[in-house]
C-alpha cells in the first residue's frame, strides 16, 4: 500500500470540474478534511454526488457556500437554505433522485449493470424523459447508471491495505460508492496494520481503494 | 390535545405486532412515541438502521448514530446497521410492512404530494417516492387543512410522489381510506363532527355507516408505564425531545 | 422472536412442489440439518435455487440424490454426477444461470427491481429467447428477477431477534438469498441472546428471517 | 518440465504489481506458485474472498474457508470475506485487473468456449461468462492441442463463454494474442520452432517477427526462497497440493 496521504493532497488530486462522490447522510459519515482542504484550495466547478447538501456549514454544504459546485446530483437539499438559493440564482443545476434510485445507479455503476429497473418515480416527474418499461404487466423505470471520476469516502477504521469499516449511520452511501468511481479516496478516523481487521469485518475490500488519507499530525 | 398527538396517537394504533416500519421525519417521528403496549414494532430509519431509540441523554450523543432527519438517537440490542443500497432493498423489496409519511396534499385517487410546492419549495423527495412506491402499507399522517385550505382534494394541484394510491390518512379530524369507489370516511376524531369533516375536505368522501360515522379511541397513555423497558420515545423528555424536531421540520418546510 | 424449531419442523413446512433458494457454494455455506430432515421426510418435486448441486452426500448433492428434486436453476452443476445423470434421464430439468447472473438476479427479486441489466451471457446460449437492450451503444442482456417460496440459510450466529452473521465463504449466496423468499428459515451455528451480535456485524438484519432453527439438543 | 508448469509460469510473467486477480479453477491456479519476487497480487476467490493464501497445515483446516473449485485455503492478513452479489460486483463491475481462465477452444476472432461440450459434458458456466464479460485482462491459460486436435481453430464448434475477445492465449508452446488482424504469435516456448506451433494450430497465425518469434523466458524459481513471507503457494507442498486439484478438476471435467 501507498503511503497515507494528507488531506490537502487528496484536495490537490481533485481538478476543477471534476465529478465527485460524497459518502454522508446530512453530514454524517462524509469526509470533512478532505471538504475542508477542498474549499481552502478553492475548488471550482465541481459536480458533486451525494445524498443531500446538508446544512450550511456541515459537510458538503462547506462546499455549496464556498462557490465550489456547480452541479449536484442529489435525493434532498430541503436541509440547506444555500442550495436552494444558488439552485434559484441559477448558481447551481440540481437534479433531484429519488434516494432508493441514487443508491441503485451508483451500485449498477459500480457492477456493471447497463440500468436500474424500478418502481420508484413512475407516474411522476422523475420519469419525465425517461424509458419507461412495461416487463410482466408492470411499469418500470430504466434509470441509468451513475459513475465518478473520484468517489470520496468517510471509513471508520482502514487498515494499511485500504480495507474499510464503517460505524452505524455513518456507512451510508460510502460502500457502494467505493464500486462507482475512477479514484477513490478513503477518510479514516482509524488507520491500524494489516490483520487488525478480520476478514468478516471489511465492509469495503481494500483493492477498491486508491488512496488513503492519513490522520491529522 | 394537540392536533400533531391525535394524529400520532392514532396512527399508532395501526401498528402490527413484529414488523418492520419507517417513520418519516416530522410528524410521524411522534408516533414512536404512542405504541400500544404488547406489540414489538422494529423502526427503520433509512439512512442505516432498524432498532433504534429514544435520544441520547446529554453528552452521550454518538456522532455517527443519527435518524434520517438527522437527530441523535440510539440503539436498541438487537439493532442492526446497514448501508443505503441494503436500506433502500428493504424498502422497495417488499420488507417494510408499513411507512407513515406527511403529506401536502392527497387526491381522491388516494395519490400523494408530499415533496415540493412548484416555485416554492423544492426541498427534493429524500426517500419518499421510494418508500411509497415499495412498503407494504403507506400511512399519511398529516393535518386535515393547511391556512384553512383543504388538503384533501379531488385532484392534485403538487406534483405526486407516486402513481400509487396510499393505503389510509390520519388527520387530526378524521380516518379516511382511499378505495377503488373513492375516498372512504372511516372513522372521526372524538367530538369532531362528521359535517365539520366533510366541510374541511376537498374531495368526495364516501360515509361509511353515514352520518353516524364511529369516533375513533385514543386511550389514555400512561407516559412513564413502561419505565422498566427501554424508553422507547415513551418518557417526558423523549417526547419533547421529538416534538421540538417535529416542529423544527415543519419551520424548515 | 418466536421459539427456535427442529430441522424436522422446518422441512415439513416446505410442501412438495415448493421452490427453495438454498445458501452454500460446493457445500460450504449450506443449511445441512434442513436438508438432512428434507430428504428424511421424503420430500419430492422441489425446485432448487441454488449456485451449484455440491457432490453426491454433500449440501444440496443428498437432495439430488434422494429423488427430492425436480428443477435446478444453478450456474454449476459439473461436480455433481448424479445431477447430470438426472439431467441427462429428464428426471431432473436444470436451467443453468451464470453465477454473478444468478446473484444479480435473485438480489433483483429481493429489491423490488424489475429485471437486471447485464453484459455476462450476450452472444452466448445464455441470451436464447431473451431481450437484448442496447444502451448507450452497448448491449445487455434483460434477466428476470428470481423469488422463491422458500429460502434456506446457513449463518454463523444468529440473535434471538434472527439477525445473522457469515463466517468466511460460507457467506456466499446467503445474504442475498434473505432478501428474495416468502419464508425465510436461518439455520445457525450459534443462537446467541440479543445484544451479543453488534449492529455493525449484522450482515442480515432479523427482519428478514422468518424462523430460526435450533441447535442440536 | 511439465506443460501445466509450462503454462502456469508463464502466465504469471503478466502478472503487475498492485492488481487484483482471479485464477479459475483446475491449471489457472498453479499461477499463484510462481508470483515474480517483489510483485504483490491479490487474489480473488469468486465465491467470496480476497486475499487467500496456501492449503492449511493438515488438521487445521477451516470448514468455512475453500476456494471456488472447494479445496481449503487459508486467509492471509488483510483479507477480506463477502457475499456471491458483492463479488461478482467486483467481477462485472471492472474491479478485476486479470482473470486466468482454462479453455477448450479459442477461435480467430479471440473468443473463447470453456464452458460445455454438447451432448458430453454440461458442467454450468459457473462465474466463467461473468469473469471474461466484466475482467479488464482476460487470459486462456491451456495446453495447445487436446487429445492431438488443435485447441486454436478458426470458428468455434464449442458454445462461446462471451463475445467479448480475450486479451492472450498461453500454451505450453507459444503466447498468442488476438487482434484486430487476427491471432498474432507473439513468443514461443523454449525450444519450440514456429513451425511447431504452426502446425499445432487449428486457425491462421500472424508471424509477429517472422520465424524468428522471440522465446519466452522461464526464470529458474527457487522453491523455498520466499519461506520468510507466508507461502503463497510457493513451497513444495502447496504446489504438490495444487497441482493435484488442477489434475482432478481434469479428471472431472
Amino acid at each position: 500500500m501507498q503511503d497515507g496521504i494528507s488531506a490537502e493532497r487528496a484536495a490537490a488530486m481533485i481538478p476543477d470540474g471534476a465529478s465527485v462522490m460524497f459518502g454522508g447522510f446530512l453530514g454524517v459519515g462524509s469526509p470533512d478534511r478532505v471538504i475542508d482542504a477542498l474549499v481552502a484550495r478553492g475548488a471550482r466547478g465541481l459536480t458533486l454526488i451525494c445524498n443531500d447538501t446538508a446544512s450550511p456549514g456541515v459537510g458538503v454544504g462547506k462546499l455549496i457556500e464556498a462557490g465550489c459546485v456547480a452541479h449536484v446530483k442529489a435525493s434532498h437539499i430541503g436541509t440547506n437554505p444555500t442550495t436552494q438559493k444558488k439552485m434559484i440564482s441559477g448558481e447551481i443545476e440540481v437534479e433531484l433522485v429519488p434516494q432508493g434510485t441514487l443508491a441503485e445507479r451508483i451500485r449498477a455503476g459500480g457492477s456493471g449493470l447497463g440500468g436500474v429497473l424500478t418502481r420508484t418515480g413512475v407516474g411522476t416527474v422523475v420519469s419525465e424523459g425517461k424509458q419507461v418499461w412495461e416487463i410482466d404487466g408492470e411499469s418500470f423505470l430504466l434509470e441509468m447508471p451513475l459513475r465518478a471520476d473520484f468517489a470520496l469516502l468517510r471509513a471508520h477504521e482502514a487498515d494499511h491495505f485500504g480495507n474499510l469499516t464503517y460505524r452505524l449511520t455513518a456507512a451510508n452511501f460510502n460502500p457502494v460508492m467505493a464500486f462507482a468511481a475512477d479514484c477513490v479516496i478513503a477518510e479514516p478516523e482509524e488507520i491500524v496494520p494489516v490483520g487488525v481487521i478480520p476478514p468478516d469485518a471489511v465492509r469495503t475490500p481494500g483493492v477498491l481503494v486508491h488512496h488513503l488519507v492519513r490522520r491529522p499530525q | 390535545m394537540e392536533a400533531k398527538e391525535v394524529i400520532a396517537r392514532r396512527v399508532a394504533l395501526e401498528l402490527r405486532d413484529r414488523t418492520l416500519v419507517n417513520l418519516g421525519i416530522g410528524l410521524p417521528t411522534l408516533v414512536a412515541c404512542y405504541v400500544p403496549a404488547g406489540i414489538s414494532v422494529a423502526f427503520q430509519s433509512e439512512n442505516g438502521i432498524i432498532g433504534f431509540g429514544e435520544p441520547p441523554p446529554d453528552g452521550l450523543e454518538d456522532p455517527y448514530l443519527t435518524d434520517a432527519g438527522g437527530g441523535y438517537i440510539s440503539a436498541l440490542p438487537g439493532a442492526a446497521a446497514f448501508d443505503s443500497a441494503t436500506s433502500f432493498a428493504l424498502i422497495r423489496g417488499g420488507h417494510l410492512d408499513m411507512t407513515v409519511l406527511g403529506g401536502l396534499q392527497v387526491d381522491s385517487s388516494g395519490r400523494l404530494a408530499n415533496w415540493m410546492v412548484p416555485g416554492k419549495i423544492v426541498p427534493g423527495m429524500g426517500g419518499a417516492m421510494d418508500l411509497v412506491a415499495g412498503a407494504k402499507r403507506v400511512i399519511v399522517a398529516m393535518q386535515h387543512t393547511a391556512k384553512g385550505h383543504p388538503k384533501i382534494v379531488e385532484a392534485l394541484t403538487l406534483p405526486p410522489t407516486a402513481a400509487r394510491r396510499v393505503s389510509l390518512i390520519v388527520t387530526e379530524l378524521a380516518v379516511i381510506e382511499p378505495t377503488d369507489e373513492g375516498l372512504v370516511l372511516r372513522e372521526r376524531a372524538p367530538g369532531v363532527s362528521v359535517d365539520t369533516i366533510v366541510a374541511s375536505t376537498g374531495a368526495k368522501l364516501l360515509l361509511d355507516g353515514g352520518r353516524q360515522c364511529r369516533s375513533f379511541r385514543l386511550r389514555a397513555w400512561p407516559p412513564e408505564a413502561h419505565a422498566s423497558a427501554p424508553c422507547r420515545h415513551r418518557c417526558h423528555r423523549c417526547r419533547a425531545i421529538l416534538l421540538e424536531r417535529a416542529c423544527h421540520v415543519e419551520r424548515l418546510a
